[in-house]
């Protein structure tokens, strides 16, 4: 497969955009970063747009009368504009800032589903789904009557869609919301056969792209769903800062979800008409500082090539297919077709949370636990969680060895 | 590769290795006279534990169940074996010291009284140094307190 | 009043601490930059936390079970510590990290006002609010059945304290919530005697500290609110965080705002049990980044010291009163007895929208409109917006001096 | 400091000041054929604007009402002024240019038809070196548009 990555893919060169990698770590180890799944790493031309808006383009952005608002608030929509190109959106007014990609499925849950949605109707989600994609719509049908439906998985860790298809049938799913790819299992769904069936059975689509729009080109005019959300802390951005892409007319009708400044057009104590999409749904002081770091990590990965990035990923994920499955004792969660490089797994020998500190010794930073996605663990009977290694685009297959031989070492070491 | 690990013989001594794979005191006491509920939320540690007290209010037996990881279940075992015998309050005032030592290595206001305790707790001193996972050593005797008080459950977070 | 600033303050070396205040601005003219009450710029040792963080020790926080991910976690605690101790509250477990001090008025209006309120009572606010504290109490208003009422202000621009007692006095206000000071007037609050007469009637007290706790000392044990909120941005830290302080038995009693991950100790499909104080609260990847660069901002202002702060700013507040007041045709919104560095004002001869874009060109940077402050500039009969200028712990008297002179000519201008 | 804002006089040329001191056409039609609102919410601008048509449906005549800035007061004054016996798509047609001319400085395709329309509202073509203040200069032609379709609000934001 490793023709697949392209010449110009080095990853030697792309790690040394990452200052932390070369940082030397205890007892002067290198780093070995495999938790890139729950957050990235940053290059310097994140850290540095960051700088540079503090140092010479910062100020609060809109209704600024001076040239450094205008500034910064050029910078700020003009992230939203990259964001809208990254994710091929029709309409830059269609991306929604939010703090992260939870409180983008909170927002939807709120304002789609509190003020569109009817009791009656019912939310289905599936067992692979984050913690972000299953509370929001827990807090939804405890309060306003909507039913939640979960899609079973299958043994292999994807989605069961005859099940997904039986659960739409009688029509009263208002709105399917899954992962575009699971961050424990590294399954990636089947998004555009997930859209047809659900708008054949009248219902919208939010896609949680977390995982997904790291490791993939996205295509949302391809896709055809109705919301899609992602983190840029995950996407080699900063913290503080998420992405709600949700089509127009949605958000035309969706009801505003915080109230403040920025999000209203005309204010007396009786009344408040809100103001257009997006500023509708962006109250108060957005994360200006964070925005332009997204912007910074989206014009990077772009330059390396989202195709080229999936190349390398899916060499990464063969490559380490073939060194896990020789560690004895080891039980790989999910064996999904479609698949992107997170990988959880259970050792016979030693508890998710013992192996994590060993490898931690070893320099390899790795999660424990059960990844925000208790359910699911519960679904595989893992209650003692797994631990997960999940790459980046720095990652190499020397990592992955290391990986491999740390696990059987440490597999040694319990028994 | 070999010595991989070879540092982190200090925090899994033989002794947590041994109680962690075979847990002593391991079931449960159906005429339990205090039960308590521990649970570690952040790692999913869960542990229940059983105490049967004397007469004269003298822990006659402890024993738990649940699942953990090596640090918490070795920590429950050796927790059952040590505060056999003892009161609620000797048993408390050792659980207090023992969080000292599971958090700073040391205990030394510890006293000559509690010396041979706190010698078979010791194995366990090294997870100082691993501050996440201070809290797998110290959920049974979080859980042990909650028993004694009646509060039923205990959360080490 | 010179003398009230301590020698140790110096505002020539305060200035170096700040990378922008030295990057000339168009045609080589200096940033005079009078729009901190919008946002404030960032010194040096904010974008140095910043950076070191994401150099040396990023990682996602809690549950991580490797040392980088125990380093970020103790860095976000940290600055929850220090949050505290600048806030002199009881307890960390206090402080929630919000996004910005509008979604912390905006989790008390969803979490205390829709969980802990009845319909029936009411929520009072005054007139001279920000939006951030008007939209969200009518949205729980519109919503639930919450009452909501007006303090009004005089025409000094300060709370009508005799209305506020009177629209406490039916029992019927739950939560009392207003500015600790104004962003429009300047005006700063009764916050003790607001407490009082609030806690005798049965109301708890929220404070937007959002521009107070930039300018003083603010000492929670002794204001004895119940809620009191700030904005990283404004002190001097960065976008994307924002702080939510309250009593810890109120954070008990209140059910969660957002869901998904870090927010829960026990999830299944059917029910999920709710963390503890304040990971309840924060659900998803918290600012991790933006945590650590407030940290280092309330480092910064801590050791050139608040009382130091509030004295520069006194002197400066003097020092404006008069120079303004030299301005012909000049119109000062507020004249509070107690007021902080904020200055809002019209100019007979000029819409404030020209005003602005002709000071721009001066170099200095001021806001005009109505700044999120639409009822009050309504209150004030002056619905084309006022011109504001706001002063930071690095503005100078000459600054002041020039803004004057230049009203002054644009007066010439305009005529 | 005198001269601080000479240069300014290319945004604020004489024309503008006067028209926004003394705006033309400052009034309510009551008998209007058409009226629209046009709101900036961002700076709170808003102007009312009333025409009355011809039968033969050119524009009879053009007033407006309203607060705003120098910019956008002038913009309404000479708007009011120019578009007075254009033809709805006329009208339409010489705004779209007119935006074109904020927001760019020039307006290459205008050709000759327009060169006198487009000479008088030229004064404002400084505004698109200050981006904040283009829409105070395009609200009134916003709004025009809206009077025009019939739809009765325009917001530029
Ligand atoms: C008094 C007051 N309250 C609330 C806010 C809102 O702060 P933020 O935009 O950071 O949420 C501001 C600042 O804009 C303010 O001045
Ligand atoms: C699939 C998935 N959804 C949602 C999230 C939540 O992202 P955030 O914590 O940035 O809100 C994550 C990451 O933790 C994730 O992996």
């Amino acid at each position: 497969m490793d023709t697949l990555t392209p010449a110009t893919f080095d990853v030697a060169r792309i790690r040394q955009d990452f200052p932390i990698l070369s940082q030397p770590q205890a007892r002067g180890r290198p780093l070995v970063f495999l938790d890139s799944g729950a957050s990235a790493q940053k290059p310097r031309a994140v850290i540095d747009a960051m700088v540079r808006c503090m140092e010479t383009a910062y100020a609060n952005v809109h209704r600024g009368a001076y040239r450094l608002s205008e500034l910064a608030t050029d910078s700020y929509e003009a992230a939203r504009t990259a964001t809208a190109r990254f994710l091929n959106a029709a309409d830059a007014r269609e991306i929604v800032f939010t703090k992260n990609s939870t409180e983008a499925m909170n927002l939807v849950a709120h304002s789609w589903g509190r003020g569109v949605m009817t009791p009656g109707q019912a939310v289905l989600i599936s067992e692979l789904e984050h913690h972000a994609n299953i509370v929001p719509w827990q807090m939804l049908r405890d309060d306003k009557g909507i039913e939640l439906r979960v899609c079973r998985v299958t043994d292999a860790g994807e989605l069961d869609m005859d099940d997904l298809e039986r659960k739409l049938a009688d029509g009263k799913v208002g709105l399917v919301a899954v992962a575009h790819m699971s961050n424990v299992l590294g399954t990636v769904t089947p998004v555009e056969r997930i859209v047809a069936l659900a708008h054949a059975h009248g219902a919208k689509v939010l896609f949680d792209g977390s995982q997904a729009a790291v490791h993939r080109r996205v295509d949302l005019q391809a896709i055809g769903c109705d919301f899609y959300c992602f983190t840029g802390h995950k996407l080699y951005g900063p913290t503080g800062i998420g992405v709600l892409w949700a089509r127009l007319e949605h958000l035309d009708r969706m009801p505003p979800f915080l109230g403040g400044g920025d999000m209203i057009s005309v204010v007396t104590f009786e009344k408040s008409e809100w103001a257009a999409v997006p500023a509708k749904f962006e109250a108060g002081t957005p994360p200006i500082i964070e925005a332009v770091g997204l912007h910074a990590a989206i014009d990077y990965v772009t330059a390396i090539g989202m195709p080229a990035i999936e190349a390398h990923e899916r060499s990464l994920v063969d490559h380490a297919m073939g060194a896990l499955s020789e560690v004895p004792g080891l039980t790989l969660l999910g064996r999904a077709q479609d698949r992107g490089g997170v990988f959880a797994f259970a050792l016979d020998a030693a508890h998710p949370h013992d192996l994590a500190t060993l490898l931690d010794r070893a320099g390899i930073a790795v999660r424990a636990g059960r990844h925000c996605a208790e359910p699911l663990h519960a679904r595989f009977g893992l209650d003692n969680g797994t631990t997960r290694a999940s790459f980046g685009l720095y990652t190499t297959k020397e990592e992955v060895d290391l990986l491999a031989r740390a696990l059987t070492e440490a597999r040694e070491f319990f028994k | 590769m070999s010595g991989l690990f070879d540092d982190l013989r200090d925090l899994y001594q033989e002794v947590i290795l041994d109680h962690g794979r075979k847990p002593r005191n391991f079931r449960r006491l159906e005429d339990a006279d205090a039960t308590a509920r521990g649970d570690n939320p952040m790692c999913g540690d869960r542990i229940e534990l059983f105490l049967k007290m004397t007469p004269d209010h003298h822990i006659a037996e402890a024993a738990f169940q649940g699942r953990g990881c090596a640090i918490s279940t070795a920590s429950a075992s050796l927790m059952t074996e040590v505060v056999k015998g003892k009161t609620a309050d000797e048993a408390k005032d050792l659980g207090a010291k023992f969080r000292e030592l599971a958090m700073t290595g040391t205990c030394p206001d510890c006293g000559a009284a509690l010396q041979d305790d706190m010698e078979r707790l010791a194995p366990l001193s090294g997870v100082h140094e691993f501050p996440s996972r201070v809290k797998c050593a110290t959920l049974a005797w979080h859980t042990l307190n909650a028993a004694l008080d009646g509060t039923k459950e205990a959360s080490s977070e």
